[in-house]
């Protein structure tokens, strides 16, 4: 066998960031830190009775989810461009895009994954009924991948650019706004027992989209911020 | 010409050369340049005429609406501005396209001035759609599906343009906002399907039909005139625009040199 | 409309309808006049730096 | 910390965290399976790793095109200054190309443009007499370029970092990372994070990348940068042995290189 094949390497970027990801703890804790102090803002600021927070819980979760999945963005690209060894990554024989779709991958399980654990606690924290757990689940299980998969073609075009962080956040909330919709409308018919399948599905067919497309846009757009 | 049999057409090949002629020396700078320059006046007074006999039209003689009276007379330029700040932005996306495939530097340069006139398009259909809003719905600003699609449109028009001018090499920071444009031109059904979604969960379906159930001819005439206006505006203005950015863009060339100094 | 009072009163939304139309013709302005300062700008630029360094 | 055997059969379930000297690696046992490393955080010595290649074919016949890189009327222009007009350079195996020129004349660029990585402003780069967008893949099987940025990761270790690369390139494995390594004077440090390693020993491990496929066409840029005498001699031995036996080098550097029998072309660029 000459050597891996597209597979294996995809397999070795994955195993790679994981292990830069847990090497480098805060990376991954911050956001959490984030997704769980932007929740705890709100009671804060709106009042403790729990039927305002109860009404404002699936939106109040999710743009938090949002809003913290994006704060993670800047790992997948930004120290493999600052070293060089996003460059070896471009000139692999290997197909960009699956070496990307391996990237987002690493940044999801290590980033939207925790948010999905979280999200229940938090949910409940903002007395979410316990019948839309499952569903706030469910809806972050599916949108989580989604906004790195967006995020990526984002931070692929922002990676040249110094203090990218801003305008990373101006281009890509744009696009994050109907999973947003979706997800917390999800959440939000499951706490009133209307039937959810609805806004799933429509956030299944945007993750079917993402999954296929952002990796090949994002792997032209990193061709194009590195020349 | 070759004999037509019928259902088959041909197209004489001198037609498609020339065609073809025209769009290869329309890339080159020079020839653009020199070809806006003389387009640009009788755009420009195009512009004016449509745009006097649209506002003649649409304030003075079209009829008062039965439901809303004088007020709905701001949809002579909400309606066109909106059509206009997605056509603006499909174009873009377009051109960007050329410009990324086929490495065309005019694409580039038209892309990168589309931006800024789609943007206030955008701003203006805003601005206006609030302002109609408040006669009708009693509040300046209100969730409706098509004015958040719009407030949408128009972030993905500052993201645009904040892009393009984040990045400093001109050649990349093009390629780099063409495919933003084109995720963009993706997302915005998806985003506005969301939003029409999501609005009629929350709110139901809100019945406005433009002045009655059908808009009557000396209404409609002024629409059409005016929504002219604004796409014969905005390309003299993209023209103008272009020209100047073809100047800085071939500053090095002997002919921009010549040009700048012999006026 | 019949008469000119008419036009300007606009049957109690005048205040909508011109702030409307002054905001349409403040941004259609924005977008002629600020090309043209820009192109003179950048022709100016131009004709100093080709002065400066004729090839 | 028991060394980790690869194909030992277990009969329990369960995930075995191991904690080995560099690293942790999680294990996911299943009985009557062999245990599939889940989350491999470090590498203790597998078996993989003593892949010795016992015949060295002729570098040059590797690429399955006739290995020729040559570059037509080439132009880059960087925010407005022309850095270079109308280049041609041409390489065949065995040859070795020195870019020369002073500071800001658009060597590194020249390279990115060789490299595919950026788009020239005009002219064409041809491999194997074929414009390089058409052959973009068999292109990349045949370079190994290590940049300005020598693109080693400070958390890994040299090992990890050059077993990555060689996941990563694919192709036929030459070296196995820990003789690469000794090769270039690295003995001792394999397990050691790079960021703790010094610059010039960075600059060696990226260098050992060179040793672990076999690639007839090598692009260095300034490689010779924080060397000190020996890494120098090192990279020198290392050029010679590639262009005696077919392979192909373009180098940018400022020190004057030593290279006994090889056609050494220069190119200069910039006033």
């Amino acid at each position: 066998m000459s050597g891996t094949g597209p597979l294996g390497a995809a397999g070795a970027v994955l195993r790679r960031d994981l292990t830069l990801f847990f090497r480098h703890r805060s990376d991954i804790i911050n956001p959490l830190l984030f997704f769980i102090i932007v929740v705890t803002l709100v009671p804060l600021g709106v009042g403790p009775e729990e039927s305002t927070l109860r009404v404002m819980a699936p939106g109040v979760v999710w743009v938090a989810a949002l809003l913290a999945a994006m704060l993670s963005l800047e790992g997948i690209f930004r120290s493999d461009f600052d070293d060089g060894s996003l460059e070896q990554l471009v000139i692999s024989p290997q197909p960009l895009a699956l070496l990307v779709l391996a990237k987002v991958f690493a940044h999801w399980l290590v980033s939207g994954l925790p948010l999905v654990v979280l999200g229940p606690v938090l949910g409940a924290s903002l007395f979410l009924p316990d019948r839309a757990m499952g569903t706030l689940v469910l809806s972050l299980l599916l949108g989580t991948p989604i906004l790195s998969l967006i995020g990526a073609i984002g931070v692929a075009l922002t990676v040249g650019v110094q203090r990218g962080g801003v305008l990373l956040s101006l281009l890509v909330l744009p696009l994050y706004i109907p999973v947003l919709i979706f997800g917390a409308s999800a959440v939000s018919s499951a706490a009133a027992g209307l039937p959810v399948i609805g806004p799933l599905a429509l956030l299944g067919a945007l993750l079917a989209l993402a999954l296929t497309l952002a990796p090949l846009g994002a792997a032209a757009a990193l061709r194009i911020s590195l020349s | 010409m070759k004999r037509v049999q019928r259902g088959e057409v041909a197209i004489p090949t001198s037609i498609t050369r020339r065609l073809w002629a025209f769009f290869h020396r329309l890339a080159s700078p020079r020839y653009f340049y020199e070809l806006a320059g003389k387009l640009v006046p009788w755009l420009g007074w195009g512009t004016v005429l449509l745009l006097a006999a649209g506002l003649y039209g649409g304030l003075w003689f079209a009829p008062a609406d039965y439901q809303q009276g004088d007020a709905y007379r701001i949809i002579f330029i909400h309606v066109p501005a909106a059509w206009m700040s997605l056509f603006v932005y499909v174009l873009m996306a377009g051109a960007g396209f050329i410009g990324l495939v086929w490495r065309i530097k005019i694409a580039d340069v038209v892309a990168k001035t589309c931006a800024p006139i789609g943007a206030s398009f955008a701003f203006l259909t805003l601005c206006t759609g609030s302002l109609w809003g408040k006669p009708m719905w009693g509040t300046y600003w209100v969730w409706d599906a098509r004015l958040t699609s719009e407030l949408i449109l128009l972030f993905l028009y500052l993201g645009y343009i904040a892009l393009e001018s984040a990045i400093e090499d001109r050649r990349t920071a093009a390629r780099a906002s063409s495919v933003l444009a084109l995720v963009g031109v993706v997302n915005i059904p998806i985003i506005h399907y969301s939003v029409d979604w999501w609005h009629t969960l929350h709110q139901g379906p809100t019945v406005f039909k433009l002045g009655g159930p059908s808009i009557s001819l000396d209404m409609l005439v002024p629409l059409l005139l005016m929504t002219l206006a604004f796409k014969l505006f905005f390309f003299t203005m993209l023209l103008v625009r272009a020209r100047t950015e073809v100047l800085e863009r071939e500053a090095n060339s002997a002919w921009v040199r010549e040009t700048v100094t012999s006026q | 409309m019949t008469s000119f009072h008419e036009f300007i009163h606009m049957g109690g939304f005048a205040f909508y309808v011109w702030t409307s139309y002054a905001i349409f013709a403040l941004i259609f302005a924005w977008n002629v006049f600020q090309p043209l300062f820009h192109q003179r700008r950048v022709r100016e630029r131009l004709a100093r730096r080709s002065r400066g360094m004729p090839r | 910390m028991g060394r980790f055997r690869p194909g030992a059969e277990t009969d329990r379930f369960g995930i075995r965290i191991a904690a080995s000297g560099n690293g942790v690696h999680v294990t996911l046992c299943r009985p009557g399976r062999r245990p599939c490393i889940w989350l491999h955080l470090a590498t203790a010595g597998t078996v993989a790793d003593k892949a010795t290649v016992d015949d060295r074919p002729e570098i040059a016949a590797l690429a399955r095109r006739a290995p020729r890189l040559e570059a037509r009327a080439l132009e880059c222009v960087r925010n407005d200054r022309v850095l270079f007009h109308d280049l041609d350079a041409a390489l065949e195996p065995g040859q070795v190309l020195q870019v020369e020129g002073p500071n800001g004349c658009g060597k590194t660029s020249l390279l990115r443009i060789l490299c595919g990585l950026s788009l020239p402003g005009a002219g064409e780069v041809y491999w194997g007499d074929a414009p390089l967008p058409e052959v973009r893949a068999e292109y990349y099987e045949a370079l190994a370029y290590v940049g300005h940025r020598h693109g080693v990761k400070g958390e890994l270790t040299p090992i990890e970092n050059l077993r990555f690369h060689r996941a990563l390139a694919g192709g036929t494995p030459d070296r196995v990372p820990g003789d690469a390594l000794a090769h270039l004077g690295l003995e001792g440090f394999e397990d050691v994070p790079c960021r703790t390693l010094s610059e010039g020993q960075r600059r060696r491990v990226a260098l050992a990348r060179l040793l672990m496929t076999r690639r007839p066409l090598w692009i260095l840029d300034e490689p010779l940068t924080a060397l000190d005498r020996s890494g120098v001699a090192v990279v020198e031995g290392l050029i010679r042995d590639h262009a005696r036996s077919g392979g192909m080098v373009m180098i940018t550097t400022h020190q004057a290189i030593r290279l006994e029998g090889c056609v050494l072309g220069r190119l200069r660029l910039g006033g």
